[in-house]
């Protein structure tokens, strides 16, 4: 017996919203915390109409205090309901990272299980869009530093609604990264109705033998690039998009550069004490005799993240992933 | 140039807030009200808890200096606010304290051997009894106000007549989580009580320091929260706030804000030597003048319910049951290291698992 | 239970607060006081420097629908509020304004140019004039109170004269920047002026889904910080009342706050849609009603300082002005890489180096 | 002609006393602000008499309030003033972190050097005094992930008092952190007046050639011993203390390893985007060729600092340490 899915298709901002509308319907403890996510319906629009059709008791515009009300939903997840918090810019969670380093990663082991903490943070990060500066940091690496968090990253729609579900769903606190250069990229079609993408497992985009490729979120697409492009030289690379940058899909990570003997990895955030390190140690415990060549990283740099006018010498380009993956096969 | 009239909160609040009492430090009944209210059964009932809950906090401290438990924070001095406050609340409500507020959640029901584990450095202590709603002491100051918020949030929209009660000090209302907190409460309309014990210290800062007003109720004013400033070593002017508060609340009409004026006798925790900052000879002085036993004793005395039997008793059962604690303590399962891998998430990721393997190798390495 | 008295600030506030009104909608002086002030050439001054700023504003949102800079910011409607607070500095003041502020700063001598650059992505754009502290827009909300406070201290500290102030919104009266801010400002009577613009809206949020106050005035009573409500879009009352604010602030007597009630005509930014969450229709009402522009125009009529000619004269002159400095701004210098790297720290650390050598190496390689 | 120097016998904590009097002596534009730093002396007796050396005005009692203190520090830094302010311990200054992240590291960059911070923010930190929980936390990571920002932590009271001395001098802003476990545990003698030392520059504590141990602040002394009783299994280690963990002594790190080919990394903090991370990329870029076994890391663990009765499983030992050693040297 078959039975066929009906799919819609979507941008990764529409299945965003698409998954929230999924959840809001499948639980009622479920509900929408935020500053414009009401009537506006959010700046990006990803809680479009969802006020509408589930209420102002569902979908609430909050004070502008980002402690205050991340604060408050740590207090309601630990009294029984589900909130998911959108951050409006990921540069804009600062003044909660007090509430979510001290209490909402760390209820569940003060209190042994007896309380815990089921809260989705929402935030669009990255630059490339032109945004005013402060809106455009990819400071993931001050979550993945938190235990008790988790970090998810989706690069197109389909996992954005399969990771938004599981981020609802999981009873821990899971800070969900939206890449907003990627929000209206591209539209696929996505299922509907309900089905969750596990958090903590990559997804290899491409096979191949030669290096290995890591990325996630906005830089998929630059490294898909230049991925094929390299195909021209005869260059044939391993792809990961990560999704989950805490915990890290390890496994997936050593049987690739175990394969492939070479590594890059490409993030937009600031090198140093980032996620690519996490990655390297990685290798360094589970590839030491497999590595042909050091692994290479293709980054952000140690600046802060610049006005728009100097933002794409900051960003990641395919000409510097390929300038990365020639020089571990010349190594 | 002529001034225009700036309108200035300054000296006018103390009068605005005035400091509602009902049994003065001579043990007299002051108020017109609630007069229904001193029998001898309640009176009877504050003195005891009180007497019960300084036995715990003097025999914390001496633990403290024995080393059998760590850095203690005692609340000797408070037990009217914590008392008055905790016994007006519903066995269903929620409480938000602070590393200070023991008393109050022992009032409430808290497990005195648990109470004694958080502060032996075990987080076993932080588990409530079952049924009651007791949250972790709020160790960085002020952050609890927007959890209880949340939690009253939550009952409101349950449709549930619970009510949410947070402790926090003076110093702080100097924090962005207070104003935060008490706006979000404000604009929902969330059914707690923020119970402020003022007792005019932040370690050594005094409240001259820590703020240029001379009230915390006028902070009420900026967010339009009912607030009322009472005196905090009055029990049954605490018992009679908190209880109207708490009814605001149940009622839909949102928060309260209740400035407890008070004092702590002793030192900020057995880390802290307060004669660097302030004469204890003014805390001794407070003390015969205003301490809320004294005061209940007084009380009890002039209505002839006084007896000298019955205070010895209680005081014994108290020791008694403080004992058993301490035993209960002492004698509580060892730490196992496992534990600080097991509750980090519900369910173990697989490279936290790897770093408990290797630990207990270790420690298994290296001790047998 | 009979009930006890709490004090609330409730309905109260908005008699405690009158907005206070020198010029009526239709340019009659309704006060007593300061009548003095109404002279044809401060008038005129006002009008000059408003139809200077709303030529910029204007010409600004064109700019970013044409694709010439970025994402920009209006303040139409403010330019009451920003003209009037910003005249009653001295040149040596200190301005920690916001992205919604540069009429202020523009009024108070920042460059053209650089405002430009900075709305098109450029950080040279955030250097003030010579001789002008000006501090670069603040992004995060609220987040400027405690610099402006800061800046205050030092100066007080150096024992100088001058003052200081901060603009923001009613949406960031809300954060605890806000508070601690003042908290600070109010114990250490810190010569600064916090200069509120309640536009009635943070983005789509509107004051009543804010706070639960009518006011942002009485916020001050919660420091002991005189504080007033005035007519935003008056800006007769806006000069005086900053100029009164800054000279208790001179004289040693410690921050003020202010409430000006204005409203923004047009969207949050070139990047909001307003007719989702707020009928347009309200702004071109209020438009007719009290356009701060409008009632100088009447006001002047009525005393017979209209005079066509001179107002378009003063157009063209803005309009010369602002295309002046969109030329300049077009012209300006292009982005050069390196300097990303070379103002993060006063000397550049070496694995930075090694980052902008690399980059300029791929830069150079891909180019030439 | 010689110069004799005299010396005071001092701790950590008693040297940092002693930096900032001297400092406070020599520039009236220092000042120092925080919770009971005044007639209290701080609750570790840091700035003990100093408020009565040099003033109510000088030496400032602030409000409860780090967003506020802090944010208000960056004012006065930006106009002229040398703050110097005390977070009360570390795991209390999340409550400031917007202010140092969006603020105190970027005015310089968004005024290309118009405007500057140059501040300073002592905060005591790590484990292994049975403090109550939060206090202990050493997330020194989440600074170093901060372009802008520096940070730095001494072992030992001679590095206290010259990198106190160079982090008021820095021109910016500069997170100086102070192992409270070391604050008392050794005197030694250390120069009167005036000394500094260069920030960015480890310290070659031991030379040895079979194995690099890099570490820093609390974890050298658990180092020391380890080697002490691996140099009678003589196993011969180049012991380095950082002293600066942002920006890291790359050349120091790379001429040591190249030399050993093995390294051992000891820190206290979780694993996860942590510092140790950092130094293993650097090893990474410059000893790929050199390395003969995979770097190990003694670290804290991926969970919340635990309640003090669990502390000392959480902490590195000289045990894990050894164990660390053989492993790579039997690899
Ligand atoms: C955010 C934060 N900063 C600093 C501290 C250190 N600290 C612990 S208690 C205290 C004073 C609190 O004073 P108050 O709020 O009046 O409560 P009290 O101790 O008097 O009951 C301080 C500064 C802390 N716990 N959290
Ligand atoms: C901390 C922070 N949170 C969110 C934002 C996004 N944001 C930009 S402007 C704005 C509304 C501000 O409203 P208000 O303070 O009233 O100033 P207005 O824009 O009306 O002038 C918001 C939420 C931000 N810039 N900073
Ligand atoms: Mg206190
Ligand atoms: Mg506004």
């Amino acid at each position: 017996m078959t039975t066929t899915v009906k799919t819609n298709s979507l941008t990764l901002v529409t299945a965003i919203t698409d998954a929230l509308a999924v959840m809001l319907k499948d639980d009622e403890n479920v509900l929408l915390l935020g500053e414009d996510i009401g009537k506006n319906g959010g700046v990006f629009r990803a809680t479009e109409g969802l006020q509408a059709e589930f209420g102002e008791d569902r979908v609430i515009d909050t004070p502008l205090s980002e402690a205050g009300f991340v604060g408050a939903a740590i207090g309601m997840a630990a009294n029984g309901l589900k909130p998911v918090v959108e951050i409006q810019f990921l540069g804009f969670i600062y003044p909660a990272y007090e509430q979510l380093m001290t209490h909402a990663v760390r209820l569940r082991s003060r209190t042994l299980g007896h309380y815990s903490v089921p809260l989705v943070i929402r935030a669009p990060y990255g630059a490339g869009v032109r945004a005013p500066e402060i809106h455009c940091d990819s400071t993931e690496a001050i979550f993945t530093h938190m235990p008790g968090m988790k970090v998810v990253c989706p690069s197109n729609p389909y996992d954005a609604k399969g990771l938004m579900i599981a981020a609802i769903e999981d009873p821990d606190p899971v800070l969900f990264l939206e890449p907003m250069r990627s929000y209206r990229a591209v539209k696929e079609n996505v299922p509907e109705g309900k089905y969750s993408i596990e958090i903590g497992k990559g997804n290899k985009l491409v096979e191949g033998d030669d290096v290995t490729i890591i990325t996630w979120g906005a830089m998929v697409p630059v490294v898909m690039n230049a991925t094929k492009r390299l195909r021209d030289d005869d260059v044939s690379c391993d792809v990961i998009d990560l999704r989950t940058l805490s915990p890290l899909d390890e496994e997936l990570i050593a049987e690739s550069v175990q394969k492939t003997g070479r590594t890059v990895i490409v993030q937009e955030a600031h090198p140093t004490s980032s996620v690519a390190n996490d990655i390297m140690s990685v290798i360094n415990e589970t590839c030491f005799l497999y590595q042909k060549a050091p692994v290479e990283k293709v980054s952000g740099f140690d600046t802060p993240v610049p006005y728009f006018s100097y933002e794409d010498f900051y960003l990641p380009t395919p000409e510097r992933v390929i300038h990365a993956v020639t020089k571990v096969m010349n190594f | 140039m002529t001034t225009i009239r700036m309108v200035e909160g300054g000296t006018t609040m103390e009068n605005q807030f005035p400091i509602q009492q009902f049994l003065d430090p001579q043990g007299n009944w002051i108020s017109e009200n609630h007069q229904e209210l001193l029998t001898e059964e309640r009176t009877k009932e504050f003195y005891q808890q009180m007497i019960r809950i300084r036995t715990f906090d003097r025999k914390a401290v001496s633990l403290q200096r024995q080393g059998r438990i760590g850095t203690y924070a005692a609340f000797e001095g408070q037990e009217a606010s914590q008392v008055g406050s905790a016994l007006a609340l519903n066995k269903k409500d929620w409480i938000f304290p602070t590393y200070r507020d023991h008393g109050a959640t022992m009032t409430f029901g808290h497990s005195l051997r648990n109470v004694l584990l958080f502060w032996n450095g075990r987080n076993e202590g932080n588990i409530p009894p079952e049924g009651l709603n007791i949250f972790p002491p709020g160790i960085p100051i002020a952050t609890q106000l927007p959890h209880a918020v949340g939690a009253a949030f939550a009952e409101k929209r349950k449709g549930t007549k619970k009510a949410v009660i947070t402790y926090f000090g003076d110093g702080a209302t100097s924090e962005g989580d207070f104003h935060e907190g008490l706006n979000f409460a404000s604009v929902f309309s969330s059914p707690v009580v923020f119970f402020n014990q003022n007792n005019q210290y932040a370690i050594s800062v005094p409240m001259s320091k820590q703020m240029k007003t001379k009230t915390i109720a006028q902070k009420g004013l900026a967010y339009d929260i009912p607030s009322v400033r009472i005196d905090g070593n009055d029990v049954f002017s605490v018992y009679v706030h908190t209880l109207e508060a708490l009814e605001r609340a149940r009622a839909g009409q949102g928060p309260t804000l209740i400035e407890a004026v008070t004092w702590r006798y002793g030192a900020h925790t057995t880390a802290d030597d307060p004669s660097k900052y302030r004469d204890q000879q003014e805390s001794t002085n407070r003390r015969e003048e205003s301490d809320p036993l004294l005061r209940l004793e007084r009380c009890m005395k002039q209505n002839g319910w006084f007896n000298e039997e019955w205070v010895n008793k209680i005081t014994n059962d108290a020791v008694q049951e403080v004992e058993q604690a301490v035993e209960e303590m002492e004698a509580y399962v060892k730490p196992d290291p496992a534990m600080i891998f097991d509750y980090v998430y519900q369910e173990i990721t697989p490279s936290l698992a790897k770093q408990k393997k290797a630990l207990l190798h270790m420690l298994g390495g290296d001790e047998q």
